[in-house]
């Protein structure tokens, strides 16, 4: 990459394309700091999912007609965008899910049901979702293989120095592992483990949903072999996400949903698949999602990346500073420079549920819960955390407003 | 009253810092643990009868949980403790949900009714009442 | 159902909901004939789902914040809204899918994979939509099941005198069929197809994509154990759909896809799954999508499906009659009173690519091809076929301009 | 010129009403058949070679489709004759479409260039000539 002067990222004028922001809460205006969760909508993305509908709708790909073209080229342009946005070789490659959690399905079942079994070995890490632990965890069961965890140490960084006791004994077929850690932020050095996957002859599939809004993504650089995103986190809209897959692996899998549009030719004896990426797509797709997600792509590829990276980098920093200072307060988690914009952490003796009902009192939004992580809460030895997390719109006020409501949390319930 | 009064008033916030019934009994009659799926928090909860068995003696719970779940739970303690065990298995929650007397929105629903629902458990495993599917499942972790 | 006054519907004042309709093509306006394969959206439903996201949005379930109540209602609303729509008896029953596709792939899988075997026998309609087809044709290879056909007569209608023979041999444990043709927009006698299964212990499966948009769709009635949907077909969104299943069953099967929202508690050795519908809807459903989808259900209750199936049979028999008359063409299905708005046709010897493109440019939006159903056209011996389907926003001219537009075509090509 | 003009220009209409090298050779040197997975049409293509066996001395087609794709085989079995199996081989695409002349949307497009694909198939199946992948596939079917 051209090393470019200085990104700059203006929150406040941002904020302002949001109209989630112009309504009040409990009288008080909104301190959206949940975008781990699921992130807000420019009116850009609305818009142009909007415009789709009203001038360019269809089913698409079949159609001879106009409006079948109009919106077969939006949902393959769409296609252009992510392709672009992850840096793959071809569209072939990219595949529409509903969201990272189908992707990672959709690698579990249709790679692994037909290629683990007994002796082989599934690693994933301490740090994962549950969407990319849970499906290992049921085809090794299925399958018979079996599935091992990379550990993490005390702040939530993985234990790589032990990386080959892992593999002993057992043949590793898979390696799986978030690229940032929605509970933590963790930043998990993605392209060592894809060198140590390949080492072993396995396959390296990568959760980005919560690094994608955040950084740049290169599946070259990160030399993976799968890689899972979703819109909904990025400023887009629900229901769409993508799988990008290694072509040579993506041929010789076997597809998962079946039905319309997949199929190359069906008889009552037999069926023959489309070509790529087509046979992964049954059904009709999630299209105006596509174009919104296209749009969400390039609304935060206008504001850029490293920008949104830098501008998160200092709201943790700063919110990490002060948080401490609170008495009684763990948090969760490495240095502000290997982490996103997130903060897990706990008030002593106080449950998350309390801490985001008072803060929620007060128009701050934050998550309390396991944040569909329950191996690293146990880790952690706690049943849930608070997280805050931020994002492009997030403005240095919303920390202040945080700040000032765990002091508040801690009159009322410490 | 502000809605921080409404939710967190006094008599909860004295059953949460004060919890009645809370600890682990020796030798129960009845015992079962829970949680709460949407929020990873865990109850159990510890029942001796009365000699005739057929009377809830004594109640403890222990576990961790929001305000809203050990004041309840604590409340519930206090409520039962004398009442029989079929009146208590056939409990409607809104008996528990008035005493609590606070507006409660779906989510924070689960938390208040967690206690109750492990009662119910409870009994149901030791004395074989009735317990209809809105409460079934909660126990099912036990083994992990 | 009570009796009641005839239902009218008024196509041009709900054409006016319609913004696609407000622009022209080839300096035409826009007669669109493929609602089948998917059907525009209304300003409401649309509306609906921008202030969704302008002023509720948030991810579901787990939020404390006021927010993410909000957004947990509209979401859960919209379930209820679904099961009110097919008459189930519980929310619990209602699980959100991607489209009817993934609904079916979702039985085949969940029930299907575990539950067949050698010697077992899955029967489908030579009518299927492929999304009804290749599922269990590819779960049946699987597991070592037999796939067998109900076949058609002439006119398109299920044989249902030899059912007896079909079953010979074989233990059925899967009968799925359409409720609606979208080829040739037969209605299938789904209460004696369920009845027949039931009476050979096994499940009724309906695939009702091209039946809810045109006529009530009632689980009761049907006496079926599962049913999809897909809300594009009925003026929805894309990029969501849902399955209604029985709850015992849904109880016993195996979860599908895994991840978050589904689990009720994880660890390394076991995971454990949520109750109905959760278990079902791994990750973070399509939310906007669903709001959506209520809306429209809405918007086509309101008008009331009555009133639809009445109007499209009007413009099906008006239509039919004046194609038979132009000469070579040859059409498919059954008469007006048991088929929905689709009429499929060839023009002798003109390929229907030509036909579609030619009527295209007189902006008269046709669908030609083999409507993903491979099987029908094999049986019809065709390779493709040309489709008009009408929907509550078709009005008399546009048969008027479809009929035209087909004398032309055999004027240029004939 | 009307967009109808356009698009069904006399030179193609005569291809489609007046098919050259429509029919099925019998003992063709190279043969193969294809589908356009998107409407399900079929062309089969045969091929025989002049005595160096380099060269493409005839080619017929077989099978139904659209005008455009009926005309576009036609307008391929006259580009092709005489020229060398290398050549047709390695023939772009473009070559093909310039010839058709007419504005084609991507749908219609692999309506246009089946028949190519379909004759690149046959050449590598008897001649072992490259087929890029943009090509390959076409004749999977040929089992079913
Ligand atoms: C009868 C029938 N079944 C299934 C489908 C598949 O619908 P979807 O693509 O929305 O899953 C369709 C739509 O084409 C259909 O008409
Ligand atoms: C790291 C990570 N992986 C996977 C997911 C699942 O995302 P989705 O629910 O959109 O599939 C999330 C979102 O919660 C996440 O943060």
């Amino acid at each position: 990459m051209a090393v470019t002067a200085k990104p700059k990222l203006d929150a406040r004028s941002i904020r302002a394309d949001f109209p989630i922001f112009e309504q009040q809460f409990h009288g008080k205006p909104l301190s959206f700091l949940d975008s781990a969760a699921s992130a807000q909508k420019p009116r850009q993305v609305l818009d142009a999912m909007r415009a789709f509908y009203e001038t360019s709708y269809a089913n698409v790909h079949r159609g001879v007609y106009q409006l079948a073209e109009r919106a077969t080229e939006a949902y393959e342009g769409a296609r252009q965008t992510i392709c672009s946005f992850v840096n793959a070789d071809s569209t072939r490659e990219i595949i529409f899910t509903r969201q990272a959690t189908e992707a990672l399905n959709l690698v579990a079942y249709s790679w692994g049901l037909n290629n683990l079994g007994p002796g082989d070995v599934v690693v994933v890490t301490e740090l994962e979702h549950h969407s990319n632990f849970v499906p290992w965890q049921y085809i090794a069961g299925r399958t018979g293989a079996e599935l091992r965890l990379i550990r993490i140490d005390d702040a939530g960084e993985l234990e790589l120095d032990n990386l080959d006791e892992l593999a002993a004994g057992g043949n590793i077929k898979v390696v799986a592992a978030n690229y940032v850690s929605n509970s933590i932020g963790t930043v998990n050095p993605v392209e060592r483990l894809s060198a140590w996957a390949h080492e072993h002859g396995a396959i390296m599939v990568v959760d980005a949903a919560q690094a994608a809004p955040h950084r740049p993504v290169d599946v070259q650089a990160l030399d993976c072999d799968f890689l899972a995103l979703s819109s909904h986190k990025l400023c887009g809209p629900t229901g769409v996400g993508a799988l990008w897959g290694r072509r040579e692996l993506l041929e010789k899998m076997e597809p998962f949903n079946l039905g319309g549009h997949m199929i190359r030719k069906v008889t009552l004896e037999r069926t023959t698949w489309g070509e790529l990426p087509y046979k992964f797509e049954a059904g009709t797709g999630p299209i105006a999602e596509a174009v919104g997600f296209a749009a969400a792509i390039d609304y935060i590829g206008r504001v850029g990346l490293e920008a949104i990276e830098e501008h998160e980098q200092t709201l943790v920093t700063n919110a990490l500073e002060r948080m401490i200072e609170i008495d009684g307060i763990v948090t969760y988690g490495p240095p502000p420079e290997r982490r996103a914009g997130i903060i897990s952490f706990n008030l002593d003796g106080i449950h998350p549920h309390d801490v985001a009902q008072i803060l929620d009192l007060d128009g701050v939004a934050i998550r309390a819960g396991h944040h569909c992580c329950q191996p690293l809460m146990s880790r952690f030895n706690v049943a849930a955390t608070n997280r805050a997390s931020f994002y492009l719109y997030t403005v240095p006020e919303e920390i202040d407003r945080l700040v000032e409501g765990l002091h508040k949390v801690k009159r009322m319930l410490g | 009253m502000t809605e921080f009064d409404q939710l967190y008033r006094e008599v909860i916030l004295d059953h949460y810092k004060n919890p009645r019934g809370h600890g682990v009994m020796e030798h129960a009659d009845a015992q079962a643990e829970g949680q709460n799926p949407f929020c990873g928090d865990e109850v159990s909860i510890y029942v001796s009868f009365g000699d005739d068995g057929d009377r809830i003696e004594d109640v403890k719970f222990s576990g961790r949980g929001c305000a809203i779940s050990q004041a309840a739970t604590s409340m519930l303690t206090e409520m039962v403790k004398g009442r029989s065990v079929v009146e208590i298995a056939e409990l409607p929650k809104e008996e528990l949900l008035e005493e609590i007397g606070i507006p409660l929105t779906p989510i924070r629903l689960k938390c208040a009714i967690l206690g109750l629902g492990v009662l119910k458990v409870a009994l149901h495993k030791a004395k074989g009442t009735p317990l209809p599917e809105e409460w079934a499942g909660l126990d099912e972790l036990q083994l992990t």
